[in-house]
């Protein structure tokens, strides 16, 4: 049963047919609210950090650094990482380099899809400035204007070892309470709506796919 | 279906038994192999900022910033390269092109954050834990994105020159100075360099379109001399040129004069298409030598009516009567002359200022006078027996030869001193024939004169004696000869500071007997024509001008200039210091259209 | 002169004698720039006369011990008159060959004393016009032996 | 062996009708671009019926990032970093064709010892992509052991990478000119151990793999390409040596130094997906062979870079010319064409992926298993980024 928000909290979802408009949520995303005790929500960080489920989408050419991370060589499954098939179990999402504007419309369906508490690593440079395909016109050059990202890995490609410092890095920040890309995402969510617009002319999918 | 297929794959138990691929702290035990390309590393002291880096970098990561300690080095352009880590793509091609091989790579590949706008930092400027590792990427012994040797100019060999007072650097050919002009890295720390600030890198591209007469025109811009310049400037260019560093500087001077070589005087005007609108303003100049000339080229596109006041017979100066013809050529020499004068600059030959006209008058007559005087005084050893009839002055036999007359020099040749003058009076006794001598009181390497020069002398058969003090000039048994005394020098540190000092050994004196010495340490200013008033007001220290701004005397109409106004004493200097003072003559005579960046008639920068 | 203070005192004298040359040679050239430079000469002197009077009181100390280096160039140069169109050359050869007979004196006065306090201090005032004779030296070596 | 050139015979696959899909008798089912059993960044757009694949659309575009575009304005020597990014897992078959082709255009002659150091290169390449590509084929059939073998295996081949020219991934090593560095101390011994133990893991993998039931099972008879296919369909490398095609350029047209390597064609009889994995680990044995050759032949030392001109403003003359080499998944081509400018005028690069992923990929998948895709779509060996460039 789809719950109907007052107008002011309502999404258009304008990119949706009349008959497709019946088959989305309409409402915003939520904030997440920590537990009011302080120590269970310590506890469940702590938990959080240790079981991270990267969801396996080869956005670009990070995706071959992530198949020796998960293998036997540097065997990220000891640390609590494990690849899944679907947004749905994820709780990391891994952006694997430059995204075109045809793949950020795929990332931004996957991302909303995620159960939250979520978070994102984004790999190597193009992310953070472009890097190889910066005059690219089909690329997109920073990608906090579209998606939050909570962890920036340097390199093209970044080896497998700093992946793992990486990982190790966010599961620090979960413990410690400072990852709030998600959260950001919610309080600037028209920004990034309006970024994301701004790029993908074809916008034919609800405004957020929860 | 068969069993063996069945069974197979429990084959895998066997590896249990195997040493594990896992590596146990990948984050710790696993370093950048020795050549990995990793975080830059700059040595900011080798670093000369030449922006090489910048301009190969395809994903413009490197932006070239100003680092405050390298400012004001000389041959630094005093920036540094900026990396971006949201840009960089390890490809290393910035360490390959790098002229100083200051740039390199460290093996450190880990930088994490969660702010993009972090990934920025200032190679050897910047405090990063890798600048000291002692691995990572380095570029290979024997591999060049650019040819580090230059291209050999065609010389006369020295037992060719020596014979006659023809040309002896031939010129490049056109495939010769195509090859390299395509050294040139295009980075302008020659243009900083340069006393006038041609636009080196500009000509030398056109150059590589084949574009000879845009070449001219750049260069006219601020060097109405590049004819005589592309033959014996001293090339402070070339000395900080960064291709130099590992290899060797591109031959920026070959270069000039291979342009100039490249087009006929007669197309001159209509190349450079100097249009004169008349102000009716009138300018003296005293001295008709690079620096007056200059500036009468400078003044003339201005429309000022400009009048050289010169006491010898011809323009030129000391390109003309002390550089000899195998370096410079007279009708090279003319051709940039030629130019000046044709656009209407009134010379006037054998008129001495105190002499034929006074300066007073001079002052009174015209709204602006340029002085350029020249040294054209020759030193004195002030040493025992130094007025002995056969001690002759460097700076003589060289105008001499230059007017074709005979110095009288003999067959056996001392010369004194280390300078340019020096190499050329030793040069041109050989070229007459004589057995040359040279006594220098420091070593070879402390000599003034260039490099070249002291080179191609000693390629000629000058014999020189560095660390030789002459100490008497003593009268020898016949009339026609003269004996010089001179002692053995060694090179002492002077605690005070400044370089090695040659100090006297007593014990090692020696007595010679030449047919005659020629003295050339030096030269001072005649400035005898101005009156003791004038000498007071104008700021004169050691027998120098010292210039204001825009080359201005403490005499508001007077503008000083050349060998007697600047500490270098070479021509492409007394050449900048002409247009200067065209520039601040224009801003005295016309200050309301006056403004730095001003464009001349032309429409470009003055 | 037998006492340091009137030997010191004789050095100071000649000292202030030096300064009062220079500036009076000052007040007559005409040469363009000239003046500054003998009234700096001048001003040198002065300092060389200050040094002396704070040996006197104490407050510094000679060093006859140390070396000081002699690049025996006012050795071999002619000697020229202070006239009133003196060149820049040649007020540096009066002022080196002024430096170098003071240097003379001391030494060879010193030379005759036998080993004594005395004697300490003139070897330490021959040793300071010879860093006197080697400042102007210097100055020569760089200024007018450019090329040589 | 006689080659079919029956262009009619293979373009008269009948295309089915479409399906109608209002019928409700089908269903339309889009695997990827986020799905774990596609190779990188790309979506089929499949109709089913039950669960047998009634047809098959790939899209692409989703890697798309302009190279041939990019590279128009970059100068010659930028490029050779770009290039290589094309296709991710085989990065130097583009510097090294890319290099060749303005050699070729410019009339560089490159060193004995480069010739010796890129084939050496291409060929630790080839055993790396193979290497990759077996587990991604066992893991594609749900066997997920042989991945971890072959992947922390390779690991080991990018150290020697590593070694050689810096960087694991894109080396960047083979530069317009030769290459950019000799080899390190001690490589050779280190590469021959490496070289022994991948022989031995790849006895094991063919015990483990292909001789297990499951994989037989599976991959016998997945997606048949017919000879007949070969030609029309642009089919190469691999995928047509399997149905018995002798055609591989490093024998035909020899480039580099493979006229002085000792080795055959290996060509198979069996053209399913099992045929052709089967080919590709006797070829993964192959370049072991190669590379050990080439540790003997390389020159130790001498120039490994030709003279060059300042390649700030490197004007290659007009021209146009077309290179191509052997990668692990055929034929790969570089088109270029300039004009005496300081940029290149025109690129194209033609790469194998682009025929097998998206035409033999759309026929093969007509009537197999929804649960084969994934495993028929690693057979093809297929790499997206180099579809799209």
């Amino acid at each position: 049963m789809i719950k109907t928000l007052g107008t002011e909290d309502t999404l258009e979802n304008a990119g949706l047919t009349d008959e497709e408009q019946q088959l989305f949520s309409n409402a915003r995303p939520r904030a997440y609210e920590p537990y009011p005790i302080k120590a269970v929500e310590d506890f469940a960080n702590w938990a959080r950090a240790n079981s991270l489920w990267i969801l396996a989408f080869g956005t670009g050419c990070g995706a071959i650094e992530l198949r020796p991370l998960m293998t036997a060589r540097f065997d990220a499954n000891r640390f609590g990482v494990a690849g899944r098939p679907t947004p749905r179990q994820s709780s990391v999402f891994i952006i694997g380099g430059y995204a075109s504007v045809k793949t950020l419309k795929r990332i931004i369906r996957s991302y909303e899809q995620m159960q939250g508490p979520k978070f994102v690593i984004a790999l190597g440079i193009c992310p953070i400035n472009g890097g190889m395909y910066f005059d690219s016109y089909n690329t997109v050059n920073r990608f906090d204007q579209y998606i939050p990202v909570d962890l920036y890995i340097t390199g093209c490609m970044p080896r497998p070892e700093v992946l793992v410092a990486g990982i190790m890095e966010l599961q620090n920040k979960i413990k410690a309470g400072r990852c709030d890309g998600a959260n950001r995402y919610v309080e600037n969510f028209d920004w990034y709506k309006a970024n994301q617009k701004k790029v993908i002319k074809n916008w034919d999918m609800p405004d957020y796919n929860w | 279906m068969n069993l063996r297929d069945l069974l197979s794959p429990f084959f895998v138990w066997q590896r249990a038994f195997e040493k594990p691929y896992t590596s146990i702290r990948p984050t710790i035990d696993r370093p950048g192999a020795p050549a990995y390309r990793g975080f830059h590393i700059n040595v900011s002291e080798e670093c000369v900022g030449c922006g090489s880096c910048h301009s190969i970098c395809q994903n413009h990561a490197i932006d070239m910033v100003p680092a405050a300690e390298f400012e004001g080095r000389t041959g630094d352009s005093g920036l540094r390269p900026r990396f971006d880590y949201g840009r960089c793509c390890w490809c290393g091609l910035c360490v390959d092109i790098c002229t100083a091989a200051s740039l390199r790579m460290s093996n450190e590949y880990a930088w994490i954050s969660e702010d993009p706008d972090e990934f920025h930092f200032t190679a050897g400027v910047d405090d990063k834990p890798w600048q000291n590792n002692e691995h990572g990427y380095r570029r290979a012994e024997g591999y060049h994105l650019y040819p580090p040797k230059r291209i050999e100019m065609d010389m006369l060999s020295p037992d060719e020159s020596v014979q006659s007072f023809e040309e002896v650097a031939r010129g490049y050919s056109e495939a010769q100075a195509k090859l390299e002009a395509d050294r040139c890295v295009e980075c302008g720390i020659c243009v900083a360099t340069c006393p006038a600030h041609m636009d080196v890198p500009d000509y030398i591209h056109s150059i590589r379109d084949g574009d000879y007469e845009k070449g001219l025109q750049l260069m006219y811009r601020t060097n109405p001399f590049p004819a005589t310049c592309g033959r014996i400037c001293t090339r402070r260019c070339e000395s900080v040129c960064p291709v130099g560093i590992l290899g060797e500087p591109v031959a920026i001077r070959w270069l000039k004069r291979f342009i100039v070589d490249q087009v006929d005087a007669k197309d001159y005007p209509r190349i450079l298409n100097d249009q004169i609108i008349e102000s009716g303003h009138r300018v003296a100049i005293i001295g008709a030598g690079p620096g007056g000339l200059s500036a009468a080229y400078y003044l003339r596109k201005k429309g000022h009516a400009v009048t050289v006041f010169e006491a010898g017979e011809t323009a030129g100066g000391m390109l003309r009567y002390g550089v000899p013809s195998y370096r410079l050529p007279d009708a090279d020499l003319d051709k940039d002359i030629a130019y000046i004068v044709s656009l209407g600059v009134d010379i006037r030959y054998n008129t001495r200022i105190g002499k034929d006209i006074d300066f007073e008058q001079l002052l009174q007559d015209y709204a602006a006078v340029f002085l350029s005087t020249g040294l054209s005084v020759p030193s004195n050893m002030r040493i025992q027996g130094e007025d002995h009839a056969r001690v002759l002055s460097g700076l003589q036999v060289l105008a001499d030869v230059a007017s074709g007359r005979d110095p009288g020099i003999g067959s056996r040749v001392a010369v004194i001193g280390g300078g340019n003058v020096a190499m050329d009076a030793a040069r041109v006794s050989r070229r007459l024939g004589a057995e040359v001598t040279i006594l220098y009181r420091r070593r070879i390497a402390d000599m003034p004169a260039d490099e070249e020069e002291i080179h191609e002398s000693q390629e000629e058969g000058c014999n020189i004696v560095p660390q030789a003090i002459p100490v008497e000039i003593i009268a020898a048994d016949k009339p026609q000869q003269v004996s010089i005394k001179w002692g053995e020098a060694e090179m002492v540190q002077d605690p005070t500071g400044g370089r090695p000092r040659p100090v006297l050994q007593e014990d090692r004196m020696h007595t010679d007997t030449y047919d005659c010495i020629i003295s050339a340490i030096g030269q001072g200013s005649d400035l005898d024509f101005l009156s003791k008033e004038n000498q007071q007001q104008l700021a004169i220290e050691w027998g120098k001008f010292t210039p204001g701004e825009y080359q201005q005397s403490a005499l508001q109409k007077v503008f000083v200039g050349g060998d007697v106004a600047n500490r270098t004493a070479d021509a492409i200097s007394a050449i900048e210091d002409g247009h200067h003072a065209a520039r601040g003559i224009e801003r005295l005579l016309n200050p309301d259209g006056f403004t730095a960046t001003q464009t001349d008639n032309t429409g470009e920068p003055a | 002169m037998n006492t340091v203070d009137e030997i010191l005192d004789y050095a100071i004298d000649q000292e202030q004698q030096a300064a009062d040359f220079y500036e009076d040679l000052a007040g007559r050239v005409e040469k363009g720039g000239m003046k500054e430079i003998l009234m700096e000469f001048s001003a040198e002197e002065q300092r060389h006369k200050q040094r002396l009077l704070a040996v006197k009181s104490g407050e510094h100390e000679l060093t006859p011990e140390q070396e000081v280096l002699d690049l025996k160039i006012s050795d071999y140069l002619i000697d020229v008159d202070a006239t009133d169109d003196i060149s820049y050359q040649d007020a540096l050869i009066v002022a080196m060959k002024r430096e170098r007979a003071a240097y003379k004196l001391y030494s060879d006065m010193a030379e005759k004393l036998p080993e004594s306090h005395l004697r300490k201090v003139i070897l330490g005032l021959a040793k300071e016009e010879a860093r006197h004779k080697l400042f102007f030296e210097s100055e020569y070596d760089e200024r007018v032996l450019r090329d040589n | 062996m006689t080659l079919s050139t029956g262009h009619s015979a293979a373009l008269d696959f009948a295309q089915p009708e479409p399906p109608d899909l209002s019928s409700g008798k089908y269903v339309k089912l889009w695997q990827g671009p986020q799905h774990p059993g596609i190779t990188g960044n790309m979506s089929l757009e499949l109709v089913l019926d039950g669960d047998t694949i009634v047809s098959c659309k790939t899209h692409v575009g989703y890697l798309h990032r302009g190279f041939e575009k990019l590279m128009e304005r970059r100068s010659f020597i930028q490029n050779f970093t770009v290039v290589c990014r094309i296709a991710v897992p085989e990065p130097t078959f583009n510097e090294y064709l890319y290099s060749h082709a303005v050699e070729e255009i410019s009339g560089i002659e490159v060193p004995e010892r480069a010739i010796w150091l890129r084939t050496m290169n291409l060929e630790l390449m080839r055993l790396a992509s193979f290497l990759m590509w077996i587990g991604g084929q066992s893991g594609a059939f749900g066997q997920y052991t042989v991945p971890n073998w072959t992947l922390a295996y390779r690991d080991y081949v990018l150290d020697l990478f590593e070694e050689m020219t810096g960087a694991r991934i894109y080396h960047m090593y083979i530069v317009p000119g030769g290459v950019r560095a000799g080899l390190p101390d001690g490589f050779e011994e280190r590469a021959r151990e490496i070289m022994k133990g991948a022989e031995k893991l790849l006895d094991q993998i063919e015990r483990v793999m292909f001789n297990n039931v499951v994989f037989k099972a599976r991959s016998k008879g997945l997606g048949i390409i017919t000879p007949d296919m070969v030609d029309p369909y642009g089919i190469v490398g691999p995928n047509a040596r399997a149905c018995g095609l002798a055609r591989d350029i490093r024998k035909d047209e020899p480039y580099l130094a493979y006229d002085r390597l000792d080795f055959e064609t290996i060509s198979g009889n069996e053209a399913d997906a099992y045929g052709r994995a089967y080919l590709r680990l006797q070829e993964t044995r192959q370049s072991i062979n190669l590379i050990r050759q080439c540790l003997d032949h390389a020159p130790t030392d001498g120039p490994f870079q030709a003279d060059m001109p300042n390649v700030l403003h490197w004007k290659v003359p007009a021209g146009e010319t077309y290179v191509k080499a052997e990668c692990t998944r055929g034929e790969y081509g570089y088109y270029m064409v300039t004009d005496g400018s300081e940029f290149v005028r025109r690129v194209h690069v033609r790469g194998p992926s682009y025929t097998h992923a998206i035409a033999v990929m759309e026929r093969l998948a007509v009537g197999t298993n929804i649960a084969d895709i994934a495993g028929l779509m690693v057979s093809l060996h297929t790499y997206p980024p180099e579809i799209e460039r």
